[in-house]
């Protein structure tokens, strides 16, 4: 059905570029959040449509979720609602047009290139100790990327402690999002294990299932359950610094004793993916957990 | 016109978008969320292309989980800075 | 004999630069270990260009190179024209220490003062001694750098300007000499200096060739007129010849001990030595006559004499009157270079000594007037030689021989320079030259009279006075009197002696023998 | 391990473990730069002696793997990374003033360290955008440490270079679409002239000069540069800057086709001129000191543009080694002046350019750092300024028809001698009398004239050095 497609297509799109548009140009910043993180999840509905399943459930909980998250708290802790109206700037209005017409015509030919690289993925999937091609991708062959995007993870983080402190103590917690939280933090614990462990041979991974345990950890955090985390506490800095600690070390080790730079020995493959994605997992848990619900000011009492 | 070119149009048209937000407007938040919708745009471009390969080209997919993380990080970062940045500009008010 | 040679010419620059270096460390009291480092620079200096003066006559050849660009080494070398320069500048170093001691006596900032002093000196015996452009570039912009704290020494609101004004200059005039030097390199690449002009040995594709100049082909004639314009439009700031002179008379503010250098030594020389070396050991003369460039610089340098003397005369203040006359006298050097013939550039080489002697006693005589009696300007010098007589003796005998009264020693510069221009047919050289002598008597004769006939005023605006050390010498301190003296001396043996074998003038024309070579 | 692994692995796990162990240690951050010197000295000699080699990293083959290549430049540059990073560190470990106390300020340098060196030796193009966000996010925190002050530029900081990652990586999308590989050595043998590479690289050019601060791109880094600590300052004006020009030098000098280059050379020319000339007035107009030496940064970056553009028009070998040289002689002789300016305006108690009246008198040592290192900026011999004009004036000056670009230079020379000279000749002035807490560092202030003296002392050796840059492969 060519013309059922077509209109699903035509309307994701119109609607991706219209909450674009409404999250830039809405009346209060409120709303901007709101229509923002509409358009998150009809992102994540367009990967899943375009066939990648990894990116949908990253999106869902990244793009939507943690982004989402960070908005509402940044609303809320700086009070800010004021917003002044964008003012029709010609410029503005004009460069992106003439761009526009120079990048279409630049992708024009692009559905028609084939690249060498998906074949070579699945033949050499075998050798990289997983079965599902993009935890290969991220975990192997491109591993050295993974290990620098956790570190601009804990960059961000850093960053953040050389801040201002967030605003004050969590509000109280009602009843009844206390027995929520009860209930949804086990959940989250559960779903972001499965994620993680399906990683290696269907979509899901260290990040999906990471960024579903620091939703866990923030409602937790929010009910009051878990106590305020703080970066003097050395199992937090233990956990924020895992993924990185122990992905260098890896590479370190391989570098050094075994055949070359993040070069696993041969059977050790998958036991190796699953360690460092496990310290991923807890890392980027514990570190989107920090960035959302901030932590104790420590730095220039 | 076939899908994977019609994606592609519209990931370049969030990326203008985005674009234009940053032209356009002074307000951090927003700001911040020109920046997002920018790299969504992008992505969208990268998935877009990641179809024209059967099954769906793995290295693309990938890339793009590492440059969605990249991005929330970015993006937590920046909102903290916006709103430190606010705040001193309300100290300086008062 | 040979395994010191390469010492000697490093030996010479480090003679001043490490007391120099020693200095800006020391404290602002302890005097007496600062003006111990002067004198021990100074004279291991002078002792040290005696060594190479005997030998460069006994044609041992002192050279030191170490890498530093492809094609371009720090090179120095010790030959006879830059012996020239060598020997006038650490005789005067001596001089100006002892004259800059006591005229600073009390003030602050000494140890900062006599470290860029001495630095300066560094630079310009690196610069006499370099024996290829790029190094004498390098010398010549860090002479610019150790010169600008010596003029804004003062620190006062006219000394900022000036040494803004000044740095203005120089800065750019560096930066076109390098676009020159870069230029001529890409044409030519760095050789040593050679007498006769390494590019007239050269034919089109830059090889050396036996049969002096080849045929010169277009398109590397027109680069090689350009490179020749950049480089003296860049030294031309430094020898401040006209329309690039701005910059001289406003560095007036300086203390007199400075403007005694830049005048006579460092700055003002290093420009006009370029030229000389431009044209004779880079160009050669050959060079220079077939691209018809010596008649510009000709007129260039004519232009600024006349122009210099015209507002030497409108000045109402000793030094600005100094000053512009320095703007006059030096071009006869340039004068001297541009005419191109062989008497003409042993008048104008001898000429480098002499009005070096001469300008440096002037400038040392109006400093004694200002710090002894507070005398600025011209209208307060009458009668100033019966309350010091020595140093307006000293001041007459360099007015003097500015103007060309024989037997002092401009005189025989002057000669040699008329001479020279009937020898290559450029008559009317000599009415400039009459024309500047008169104009060089109408501003200096006044100065002579007023300072001998007219009658002193009842009080001078101040007056101070130091313990002598003799009777004789009581009119002001003994270290402002007795430098200048002894190059007052200096510049009238110049003139007298010199027939003599160790004259400036029997130096010159030994360079010029070597320069006109065949 | 290979040395230039080692180079890359020791500030990466020494911030690690410092954060782990929650030391602030300066000695660790130290010790690291000088561990990670000594192993890229390792590398350059191996490469010398062996030729360049490349690495799979993972052990794949190289369109599916990443590759790191260590050249003789990526190692040059791997040691002048460690070197500034030491050199710095030694003045941020023992200045009062450089704003290093009890913050993450040893971590996240060490971070720096690593960022930079991993971006020298890869050759992946995506791989080189996780890295520049990497760089950037680490920059941004790092001129946050300076405080709320810093706050806006340290966000308009972040934004701009998030935007700039964008656009290079569109770009690399649009690439990897037409050509399938992200290799930048692969591709090299694969692009063509046509209408989607242009546009990608047109993507990629702007996206990279956003972030190296090339004119007119420029706008963000004065605030960025002049409000951070000063010990920062020095780091983000001497390397973070070059690594999106590394890469922008290797894209078109390397991959792109040179019939493109050859059209987009006389832009990026004309933009160094324009930059050169701008921002030296601009840097004569500012009131701030440190805005001034962020406004040098701007300036200088213009000959590098210079360079790079008379490059892709000519293909003149030399013009690589101009190039280069001209980043290590900024680097070095920015760190200095950086270094310089910030101690002075903390010893002085203001950041006013009018502050530094009698500087000479006040903090003489830091005043003649800053003067040196003005003087390699300016050019004047014998400097690494001057070496690199040198060789770069050479190509330049070569051909009348070329002789235009010539004058572009002197210009930037004579801005370049305004604004440095505007400091030095108000430092000669008579100095007000000093405020009470003066209290001036001689150690610290000799600690910022080390990295001056060593951009001097690179004209000592300046004739090998040139022959054997003309001499290593690109």
């Amino acid at each position: 059905m060519p013309d059922a497609e077509w209109l699903f297509d035509g309307t994701l799109g119109i609607l991706l570029l219209v909450l674009a548009g409404a999250a830039l140009h809405a009346r209060s910043l409120y709303a901007a959040v709101v229509m923002f993180i509409a358009l998150g999840l009809m992102l994540a509905l367009t990967w899943a449509r375009l066939g990648a399943p990894d990116l949908a459930l990253a999106e869902a909980a990244i793009g939507a979720g943690v982004t989402g998250a960070l908005l509402f708290s940044t609303l809320y802790k700086a009070g800010m609602d004021r917003h002044k109206r964008a003012t029709p700037n010609r410029i503005a209005l004009l460069l992106p047009g003439l761009a526009f017409l120079l990048l279409l015509t630049a992708a024009w030919p692009l559905p028609e290139m084939h690249s060498p690289l998906p074949d070579q993925v699945m033949a050499h999937l075998k050798d990289s100790g997983v079965s599902h091609p993009v935890t290969a991708v991220l975990l192997n062959f491109r591993a050295w990327d993974t290990l620098l995007e956790v570190s601009v993870v804990l960059i961000a983080l850093l960053g953040v402690r050389q801040l201002y402190p967030s605003h004050g103590e969590v509000p109280t917690p009602w009843p009844l999002m206390l027995a929520w939280g009860r209930l949804l933090a086990p959940l989250t614990v559960i779903v972001g294990g499965y994620l993680l462990w399906r990683g290696t041979d269907a979509p899901g991974g260290a990040f999906q299932a990471g960024t579903v345990l620091a939703a866990g950890g923030v409602a937790l955090r929010l009910i009051g359950v878990l106590p305020p985390l703080g970066w003097h506490q050395w199992p937090v800095r233990l956990l924020v610094l895992a993924g990185v600690l122990v992905f260098v070390a890896v590479a370190a080790l391989t570098a050094w004793l075994g055949q070359g730079w993040l070069h696993y020995p041969t059977g050790s493959s998958k036991v190796l993916i699953l360690l460092i994605e496990l310290m991923a997992t807890a890392s980027i848990a514990t570190t989107l957990t920090l960035l959302v619900v901030g932590e104790k000011r420590e730095l220039r009492p | 016109m076939s899908t994977t070119l019609f994606y592609l149009a519209i990931g370049i048209g969030l990326w203008l978008m985005g674009l234009h937000g940053l032209l356009a407007t002074r307000q951090s938040i927003i700001l911040v969320l020109a920046i997002n919708i920018m790299s969504s745009g992008t992505f969208m471009v990268m998935v877009a292309l990641a179809t024209h390969s059967d099954p769906v080209d793995p290295v693309l997919q990938a890339l793009v989980v590492t440059g969605l993380v990249v991005a929330v990080s970015a993006t937590a970062l920046a909102l903290r800075l916006a709103a430190s940045r606010r705040r001193r500009t309300e100290d300086d008010a008062t | 004999m040979v395994s010191w040679t390469w010492l000697l010419p490093l030996a010479i620059i480090l003679s001043s630069l490490i007391p120099g270096l020693l200095i800006f460390s020391l404290k602002e009291r302890q005097e007496k270990l600062r003006t111990f480092l002067n004198l021990t620079g100074a004279l291991v200096k002078m002792a040290l260009v005696g060594v190479m003066l005997y030998g460069v006559s006994n044609g041992v050849e002192f050279r030191f190179s170490l890498p530093f660009l492809p094609g371009g080494g720090l090179l120095l070398k010790g030959d006879a024209l830059s012996l020239q320069f060598v020997s006038l500048s650490s005789v005067l170093w001596l001089a100006t220490t002892v004259y800059a001691i006591g005229y600073l006596e009390d003030s602050p900032l000494r140890s900062r003062f006599f470290g860029y002093f001495s630095l300066c000196v560094s630079a310009t015996v690196g610069l006499a001694l370099a024996g290829n452009l790029v190094t004498f570039l390098l010398f010549y912009e860090l002479l610019t750098l150790a010169t600008f704290p010596l003029v804004v020494h003062r620190g006062t609101k006219a000394a900022l300007r000036a040494g803004r004004v000044y740095l203005v200059y120089t800065l750019a005039g560096g930066a076109v000499l390098l676009m020159g030097v870069v230029l001529l390199h890409t044409e030519a690449g760095t050789p040593d200096f050679v007498p006769g002009g390494y590019l007239s040995g050269m034919d089109s594709e830059g090889n050396f060739s036996s049969t002096v100049i080849s045929g010169l082909a277009g398109e590397r004639d027109f680069t090689l007129t350009v490179a020749f314009v950049l480089l003296v439009a860049g030294l031309g700031v430094k020898a401040a010849l006209i329309p690039l002179h701005g910059w001289l008379p406003q560095a007036m503010v300086a203390p007199a001990p400075v403007s005694a250098l830049l005048h006579a030594v460092a700055v003002v020389k290093a420009g006009v030595f370029g030229l000389v070396r431009v044209v004779y050991d880079v160009y050669g003369i050959e060079s220079v006559r077939e691209l018809h460039l010596n008649q510009p610089l000709l007129w260039l340098a004519a232009a600024t004499i006349i122009y210099g003397s015209v507002r030497a005369l409108e000045q109402r203040e000793l030094k600005k009157r100094l000053a512009y006359s320095t703007v006059s006298q030096v071009s006869y050097i340039a004068l001297g270079v541009a005419l191109a013939g062989p008497l003409a550039a042993t008048g104008a080489l001898a000429h480098l000594v002499h009005q070096g002697l001469m300008k440096v006693t002037l400038f040392y005589c109006a400093g004694n007037f200002a710090e002894t009696l507070g005398v600025h300007r011209i209208e307060g010098m009458n009668g100033i030689g019966r309350r010091m007589p020595l140093t307006m003796a000293a001041f007459t005998l360099g007015a003097l021989g500015m103007i060309g009264v024989p037997p002092l020693a401009g005189f025989i510069s002057k000669w040699y320079l008329g001479l020279g221009a009937l020898e290559v047919g450029q008559d009317w050289v000599l009415l400039i030259l009459v024309a500047s002598a008169l104009l060089n008597a109408a501003y200096f004769l006044p100065l002579i009279y007023r300072g001998w006939f007219a009658a002193p005023p009842d009080e001078w605006p101040e007056d101070k006075r130091w313990p002598a050390l003799h009777p004789l010498l009581g009119e002001t301190h003994w270290m402002l009197l007795l430098p200048a003296l002894f190059t007052a001396v200096l510049s009238l043996l110049a003139g007298l002696l010199a027939g003599l074998d160790i004259s400036p003038l029997a130096w010159g024309q030994l360079i010029v023998e070597r320069e006109f070579a065949p | 391990m290979n040395p230039a692994l080692l180079s890359l692995l020791t500030p990466l796990a020494t911030a690690i473990l410092m954060l782990l162990c929650r030391s602030r240690a300066a000695v660790w951050t130290i010790a690291a730069s000088l561990l990670s010197l000594v192993a890229a000295i390792a590398a350059l000699y191996q490469v010398t002696t062996d030729g360049s080699q490349l690495i799979h990293l993972g052990g794949w083959e190289s369109p599916l793997a990443i590759r790191f290549r260590v050249t003789a430049l990526s190692a040059l540059l791997l040691a002048f990374t460690a070197l500034i990073h030491l050199l710095v560190g030694l003045y941020a470990a023992r200045s009062r003033h450089s704003q290093t106390r009890n913050t993450d300020y040893w971590p996240l340098s060490c971070f720096l360290h690593a960022s930079l060196a991993s971006l020298w030796l890869s050759t992946d193009l995506f791989n080189w955008y996780v890295i520049l966000e990497l760089l950037g996010l680490t920059a941004v925190a790092l001129v946050s440490l300076a405080g709320t002050k810093a706050h806006r530029a340290a966000f308009n900081y972040l934004l701009l270079s998030l935007a700039a990652s964008l656009c290079y990586l569109l770009g690399v999308a649009l690439l990897y679409g037409r050509y399938g590989v992200l290799d930048s050595l692969l591709l090299a043998d694969m692009l063509e002239a046509d209408h989607t590479t242009r546009t990608a690289l047109l993507v990629i050019t702007l996206g990279l000069m956003l972030k190296a601060a090339l004119w007119p791109l420029h706008l963000w880094l004065p605030p960025a540069h002049a409000g951070a600590p000063t010990a920062v300052s020095a780091l983000l004006s001497a390397l973070v800057v070059k690594g999106p020009l590394f890469v922008l030098w290797m894209l078109w000098s390397q991959v792109a086709p040179v019939e493109l280059g050859r059209q987009a050379g006389p832009a990026m020319a004309a933009a160094g001129v324009a930059a050169l000339v701008s921002a030296g007035w601009s840097a004569c107009r500012t009131p701030h000191i440190k805005t001034l030496v962020a406004y040098s940064t701007v300036a200088q970056l213009g000959y590098a543009l210079l360079a790079l553009g008379m490059l892709l028009r000519w293909g003149v070998r030399e013009l690589h080694v101009a190039l280069w040289l001209f980043v290590f002689a900024h680097g070095l002789a920015k760190a200095s002046m950086f270094l310089a300016a910030g101690e002075m305006q903390s010893t002085l108690g203001s950041k006013k350019v009018s502050a530094l009246r009698g500087a000479t008198q006040t903090v003489p040592v830091a005043m003649f750092a800053f003067a040196v290192a003005g003087g390699s900026l300016i050019g004047l011999p014998p400097s690494g300024g001057f070496l690199a004009k040198w060789v770069l004036l050479q190509p330049l000056l070569l051909e009348p028809s070329h002789w235009p670009w010539a004058l572009g230079v002197l210009l930037g020379t004579l801005a370049s001698a305004a604004y440095v000279f505007r400091v030095i000749a108000l430092s000669f002035d008579r100095a007000p009398p000093p405020r009470p807490d003066y209290n001036p560092d001689p150690v610290a202030q000799w600690l910022t004239l080390l990295p001056a003296l060593l951009v001097w002392g690179m004209a000592l050796g300046g004739e090998t050095l040139i022959l054997w840059m003309s001499g290593v492969a690109y």
